[in-house]
């Protein structure tokens, strides 16, 4: 009787201090939380900007469906925190920062480096760390949020679209908060962030003409969307915005950091009409070897695509004419892997980061050489050598334009 | 037929010593005696007979409990019309013509002890008493109504057997007789209660049983001081160790087949006459999670379906707290869908989270409760005023939102899945306590209560048997069945005297 | 029936153990590995194992020279009165110590992770008083609650793990050449601190089967040296060294980041779950170890008055202990590590050598 | 301190109590020991009369790192 009598009373303190909220003031009702999907960060002067979007359910209509709604809120402060914290003096529900999904990170803040601002994220118990990283080229993070916004969208769903769409093009990537931080940590390697670009419809970009990436009403012809294009480097040491690859360099890049998941080559066929290819398949070793003390790097891509469209009407189907596919789209390939190495070079970073080759390749010369990496980067000879293959064409062999007799 | 309605005060003290305290009355062996005690019984027979006009003897018996044609047939017939009766003078005379086996019965005793004469005509025998010598015969005539074998009724089998214990004790032993034919089946009995004086029965196989934990049982049953055993409890609280525990001890079944598979695994089976489920001895918690018709399924299947029922009886007791936690404290726990959809069900809810998942669950209680009490006649009802009326009224009405309810009906569902219903409604009341602990601090509070669970589960010993066996204190041994049921094949191998050895 | 009534087979108390280890793994194998010895943290665990395969004989050959003897007894029958004394004054004060530091740390450990702003006592508080509830129970109890946690926080790891494998990148564990030796043994001394069994030989009088210590104590080394890598495997692979050596709650980061099918989040609360189980059992068995050698030391009929004083005790000592997590940290790496290696290392070698010279046990008797 | 005192308290005269009970007076010097301990160190707890906790103590017995500001 006395172990129960124990139990019970040691229930009923337990019990009781629940209703003692000084004690435990952990209890939050999931009814009054606000919970951000997406966070912009902004420079204003000498503070910071940030812009939570949250997601809320819509005024409830006469259908059962309600339909689930992003208002966006903004702050300055100090620090990101102190920035936060301003957010309580206005909203009346808790903001929850569990289900960070996207960080949008202005381009003029990441000018001074990346990591002070990581800090937050990665110290909060709340955030996860596989919130995914944009740079947001020129505008400000807050600008592009308000953007898809205003205009009606979701913009943890635009993003998210983005995100699932990159593979379709390979010109940019994902890169989760804890990656980026253990990139930043390494002095070694550069970092590298993906870019959003908002682009005017008017000026049409030729490498960003994918229907899905418009996230914009369509009938509007003046209007801005948000693209998902390229990447923005930083500097290893202090983690500035270095520049940025945009378009085939950054596919050039995704290539060598074998990113690659899709992609569409366009050559020409030997009386000069467009033959379209589609990457279905690459990979690339970066195959570092010591000449001496010289370091020569390789970058051998293997690529296999497929004849995805034929706007001509010869027969392309013959041993010759394939030879002729293949190697112009080496020549391609080769191009941009060796514009994004150019701007390796150009900056003295090492973006790829072959730092991590050398490393698991030979640990032991390594060990001797890290602290000078930087100089020995720039004196690399880099190769670069394709070796692609055309696997299949689609359902039918001939072009559509070919004749009986030619 | 006669009735003495006179009743002396010395006959009421005498029959009140012989409930309270057991004492063995000192009557002659008259029919005035009998009278006496069984005054207001109208269920007493007693008839005069008259053989040979000079000699009276007289035959008590009570009405139901001893088979009348017997009576009729047996001894008043042939006491009056036989000529070796109707000749004889004296008592003397008639005593050894009865002895001569005259009156051809099966059980004849002798006696001049009143005690006995009582006891037995409470069996069934009738008593035929002799004045002057101050003896009774007493013939055994028992036969009474009773129930014949029917199919079980709560432990439904499919490929198993379809008898089910019954109310006569001796039907229940002859059953396991025919069941086991072997020497080794020892049914000891013993009467337990001062006034009902119930035959308890204890069975066992000599040389699997463990011969300590039998004594043991059998005392703990001899010291127990009650007026009735018409309950199983009655026992059961006697015997058991940890009283205060709202889990089952005691393992009961209606089926003979598993009363008797048990006993083959070296533990102790009670019945009680009168009642037509039986205990088995010692339990551990994996009994409860045990059906016999897992041992007429395709082992591979009834081990996964056995493996399901654990998983299930964690989903009922951990789940609703686990909701409370997350939803009240750990909100960075739930996966940002399901979040909203729970923010968009909880709004216009008046109460936290806690106070739905308990009342509701207490709700799901009720319905079980009141589908259990209802007459027949009108039980559909329950379900339909329960689930369709206040159900959906309830989630409509904005009292209870429907995030609730399919957390709180999963863990429902969940538990009417466990095979025994005792250990179904224990693993009930620790959800509710682990919901209150987890509504004070998330979390921690429902590891505290789930610490406190295996502590009690821990310390909890049934005839010395740890509680948690086979999970632990087993030494690694005796486990092969917990939760995979191993082949019959594999089981062979350790058979009786391997058996025996593990239980030493 | 159970045979000795009152008294734990050799297997329980090695489960004991098993789950012992499981708290130090969880709260730094991880961290504090990846900072010595980077991407190569994974093979500490495997040096670890050979110290503690050593361990395990010596202590096996101490256990067999004296059955049925508390460690205490056999300090004292070893060494002379007064060094034996002073020998478990000793044991008796960095128990005490180590059961604050861990009480303090599980306190902080939840702060920091999972209730940011709920007072730390609450946490502490509420531990003391389950101990002191449990423990009166005595060993046997204590056993099988061991027993049924070892089976739940096996579960558990496993099916972490297994969500885990998918995301673990290899290029996060190599490379490994001969220059990470010298760092994976020194890492293999945090590694050391794992070796808490022979606080269980405190109340080794209790044990039965003594004879089969060395063959489960095989087992408990496997499951340990398993735990300890896949553990060190899971964080590094899938965070990398960085993260992981700079994260006090390492493994805890690296469970968050799983997600099952991209949709099923929030597995840490199933981590942080068994972390308290673990916690509770650690504390708990080295409370009953200390209380036996108080009794033993101050020859007390029953040690059960001293319960709730001693762990009134605790309550202050582990707020003594430190000011700040910070110094809770700098300790566990300073103090606490070389500590455990003395006391639970050097320090039982020397007194089995000890006994081997003075002929009070000999190597043949397992 | 008032509280830990009562606290402490309460606890000896219940567990004083117990050993009386039990006929187990000889325990009793070593739980005053325990007693006195207790109440030491609660008076520590309260009103940190080194000014240091233990850690620190110990930190600066093995001269740990953490103390140079690095």
């Amino acid at each position: 009787m006395r172990r129960t009598l124990i139990i019970t009373l040691i229930l009923f303190t337990l019990y009781i201090s629940a209703g003692l909220e000084t004690m435990i003031g952990g209890r939050k009702s999931i009814t009054d939380a606000f919970y951000v999907t997406t966070v912009g960060l902004d420079k204003a002067k000498d503070k910071i900007k940030l812009t939570i979007v949250t997601q809320s359910l819509g005024p409830e209509e006469e259908t059962e469906y309600t339909k689930k709604q992003d208002k966006y809120f903004v702050t300055e402060g100090k620090t990101i925190f102190e920035a936060n914290r301003f957010f309580t003096t206005f909203m009346d529900n808790k903001i929850f920062w569990g289900h960070v999904d996207y960080i949008l990170i202005s381009e003029s803040l990441v000018k001074n480096g990346l990591d002070t601002y990581l800090d937050f994220f990665m110290r909060d118990h709340e955030t996860r760390l596989i919130a995914e990283l944009f740079i947001v080229k020129e505008y400000s993070a807050e600008e592009s949020i308000k953007l898809v916004i205003d205009s009606g969208e979701d913009i943890t769903n635009t993003l998210h679209v983005l995100k699932e769409d990159v593979g379709k093009l390979s010109v940019s990537g994902c890169v989760p908060v804890y990656e980026a931080f253990s990139t930043i940590t390494d002095e070694n390697c550069g970092s590298n962030v993906p870019l959003l670009q908002i682009i005017e419809d008017e000026k049409e970009e030729t490498d960003s003409t994918d229907a899905k990436e418009a996230s914009v009403a369509e009938d509007n012809p003046k209007s801005k969307r948000l693209v998902l294009d390229g990447y923005a480097l930083l500097d290893p040491e202090s983690s500035e915005l270095v520049g940025f690859l945009t378009g085939n360099d950054a596919r050039g890049f995704n290539f060598a950091i074998n990113k690659i998941k899709s992609g569409v080559i366009v050559v020409e066929d030997p009386e000069g009409e467009d033959v379209t290819l589609e990457i279905i398949k690459s990979k690339t070793k970066i195959i570092p070897k010591f000449n001496g003390d010289k370091l020569e790097v390789t970058f051998k891509t293997k690529l296999s695509t497929n004849i995805a469209e034929i706007d001509g009407s010869t027969n392309l189907f013959t041993d010759e004419n394939i030879e002729l596919l293949i190697k112009q789209q080496n020549e391609m390939v080769k191009k941009e892997v060796k514009n994004a190495i150019d701007f390796a070079l150009k900056h003295n970073i090492d973006i790829f980061p072959i730092s991590k080759v050398v490393e698991r390749k030979f640990p032991v010369k390594w060990d001797k050489i890290k602290d000078d990496w930087r100089k020995i980067f720039t004196e690399i000879t880099f190769n670069v050598e394709v070796d692609s293959q055309i696997d299949r064409t689609y359902s039918i062999k001939e072009p559509v334009l070919s004749r009986e007799d030619g | 037929m006669i009735t003495l309605s006179k009743v002396g005060d010395e006959m009421k003290k005498i029959r009140t010593d012989i409930i309270n305290l057991n004492k063995k009355v000192d009557l002659p062996m008259e029919v005035e005696s009998f009278k006496g005690l069984f005054a207001n019984s109208h269920d007493c027979v007693f008839t005069e007979v008259m053989i040979n006009k000079e000699l009276t003897v007289h035959l008590v018996f009570v009405d139901g409990l001893a088979n009348c044609t017997n009576v009729m047939d047996f001894i008043l017939k042939p006491l009056t019309t036989l000529e070796k009766f109707t000749n004889i003078k004296d008592e003397k005379k008639l005593i050894d013509v009865i002895k001569g086996g005259s009156l051809y019965y099966i059980s004849v005793k002798e006696t001049n002890d009143v005690n006995l004469a009582v006891e037995l005509l409470l069996m069934g025998t009738a008593v035929l008493i002799l004045k002057e010598a101050k003896i009774a015969f007493l013939f055994e005539t028992r036969g009474f109504e009773s129930r014949s074998i029917q199919v079980p009724t709560e432990e439904t089998s499919l490929k198993g057997s379809k008898d089910a214990f019954v109310e006569t004790l001796r039907t229940n032993t002859a059953m396991l007789r025919r069941k086991m034919r072997t020497p080794d089946l020892v049914i000891e009995e013993l009467i337990v209660g001062k006034v009902s004086k119930t035959k308890v029965s204890v069975s066992y196989i000599d040389g699997i049983a463990n011969d300590q934990l039998v004594k043991s049982l059998r005392e703990r049953l001899k010291k127990i001081e009650t007026d009735q055993v018409l309950f199983t409890t009655v026992i059961e609280e006697e015997i058991i160790d940890s009283q205060y525990t709202p889990f089952p001890q005691v393992e009961y079944t209606e089926k003979p087949d598993k009363f008797c598979s048990a006993l083959l695994e070296g533990r102790i089976g009670i019945i009680i006459d009168g009642i037509p489920f039986t205990m088995i001895i010692p339990t551990s918690i994996v009994n409860f999670f045990q059906t016999t018709d897992d041992y007429s399924h395709n082992y591979i299947v009834v081990s996964i379906i056995r493996g399901i029922r654990y998983l299930l009886a964690a989903v009922a007791l951990i789940v609703p707290a686990f909701y409370v936690a997350i939803t009240s404290f750990h909100l960075e726990m739930i996966p940002e869908g399901l979040a909203l959809s729970v923010i968009s069900t909880e709004k216009g809810v008046p109460f936290p989270i806690f106070i739905e998942c308990i009342l509701l669950s207490i709700a799901f209680q009720t319905l079980i409760e009141a589908g259990a009490r209802i007459w027949s006649s009108i039980g559909g009802m329950v379900s339909l005023v329960g689930a369709l009326i206040v159900g959906e009224a309830a989630i409509t009405a904005n009292f209870i939102s429907p995030g609730v309810v399919v957390v709180v009906a999963a863990a429902a569902i969940a538990n009417y899945t466990i095979p025994n219903k005792d250990f179904a409604f224990a693993i009930w009341i620790w959800e509710i306590i682990l919901i209150l602990l987890s509504s004070v601090i998330g979390l921690y509070g429902m590891v505290i209560g789930i610490i406190l669970l295996i502590h009690h589960w821990a310390q909890m010993e049934v005839m010395g048997e740890p509680y948690l066996a086979p999970f632990a204190a087993t030494d690694g041994r005796n486990s092969k069945d917990a939760i995979i049921r191993s082949l019959f094949v594999f089981k062979k191998k350790e058979s009786l005297d391997e058996q025996s050895k593990i239980n030493e | 029936m159970v045979k000795n009534k009152g008294k734990i087979s050799v297997r329980q108390a090695l489960t004991l153990f098993a789950i012992l280890t499981i708290t130090p793994t969880v709260r730094f194998a991880a961290s504090s590995t990846a900072l010595i010895a980077k991407q190569a943290a994974w093979l500490v665990p495997t040096v670890t194992a050979v110290f503690l395969f050593l361990m395990l004989y010596i202590l096996n050959i101490l256990l067999q020279g004296y059955k049925n003897k508390s460690f205490t007894e056999m300090i004292y029958d070893i060494t002379s009165k007064f060094w034996g004394n002073l020998i478990i004054f000793l044991y008796l004060v960095w128990i005490t110590i180590l059961i604050a530091f861990y009480l303090r740390f599980y306190s902080e450990r939840l702060v920091t992770s999972i209730y940011p702003n709920v007072k730390i006592d609450i946490f502490t508080i509420s531990m003391l008083i389950l101990i002191g509830f449990i423990i009166r129970n005595g060993i046997v109890v204590i056993a099988r609650m061991g027993e049924i946690s070892f089976i739940l926080i096996s579960i558990v790891i496993l099916v972490l793990m297994i969500f885990m494998i998918p995301t673990i990148k290899i290029n996060n564990l190599l490379p490994i050449s001969y220059l990470d030796i010298m760092p994976t043994l020194k890492a293999s001394f945090s590694g050391a601190a794992l070796f808490y069994v022979i606080y269980l030989f405190f109340f080794a009088h209790e044990f039965t089967h003594q004879e089969e210590f060395f063959k489960y104590g095989k087992l408990t080394l496997l499951f340990i040296w398993l735990i300890n890598t896949v553990i060190i495997l899971a964080s590094i692979g899938n965070l990398g060294h960085a993260i992981i050596s700079r994260s006090p709650l390492s493994f805890l980061i690296a469970v968050k980041q799983v997600t099952l099918l991209g949709v099923v989040s929030g597995f840490e609360s199933i981590l942080v779950a068994t972390w308290i189980i673990s916690d509770f059992i650690m504390i708990l068995v080295l409370t009953y170890s200390v209380l036996n050698i108080i009794k033993s030391l101050f020859k007390l009929s029953s040690y059960n008055s001293f319960i709730n004083i001693f762990l009134v005790f605790l309550f202050f000592i582990s707020w003594i202990l430190a000011n700040n997590v910070f110094e809770l940290q700098t300790l566990s790496v300073d103090v606490v590590v070389s500590g455990n290696i003395i006391m639970q290392f050097i320090l039982p070698i020397i007194i089995v050598v000890i006994a081997l010279i003075r002929k009070k046990i000999n190597i043949k008797t397992n | 301190m008032l509280k830990y005192i009562m606290i402490i308290g309460a606890i000896s005269i219940y567990e004083i109590y117990m050993m009386v009970k039990k006929r187990q007076m000889k325990d009793f010097n070593a739980f005053l020991i325990f007693v006195l301990i207790a109440l030491l160190a609660s008076y520590i707890h309260v009103h940190d009369p080194f000014d240091a906790s233990l850690s620190e103590l110990l930190l600066k017995l093995v001269k740990s790192e953490y103390f140079k500001g690095g």
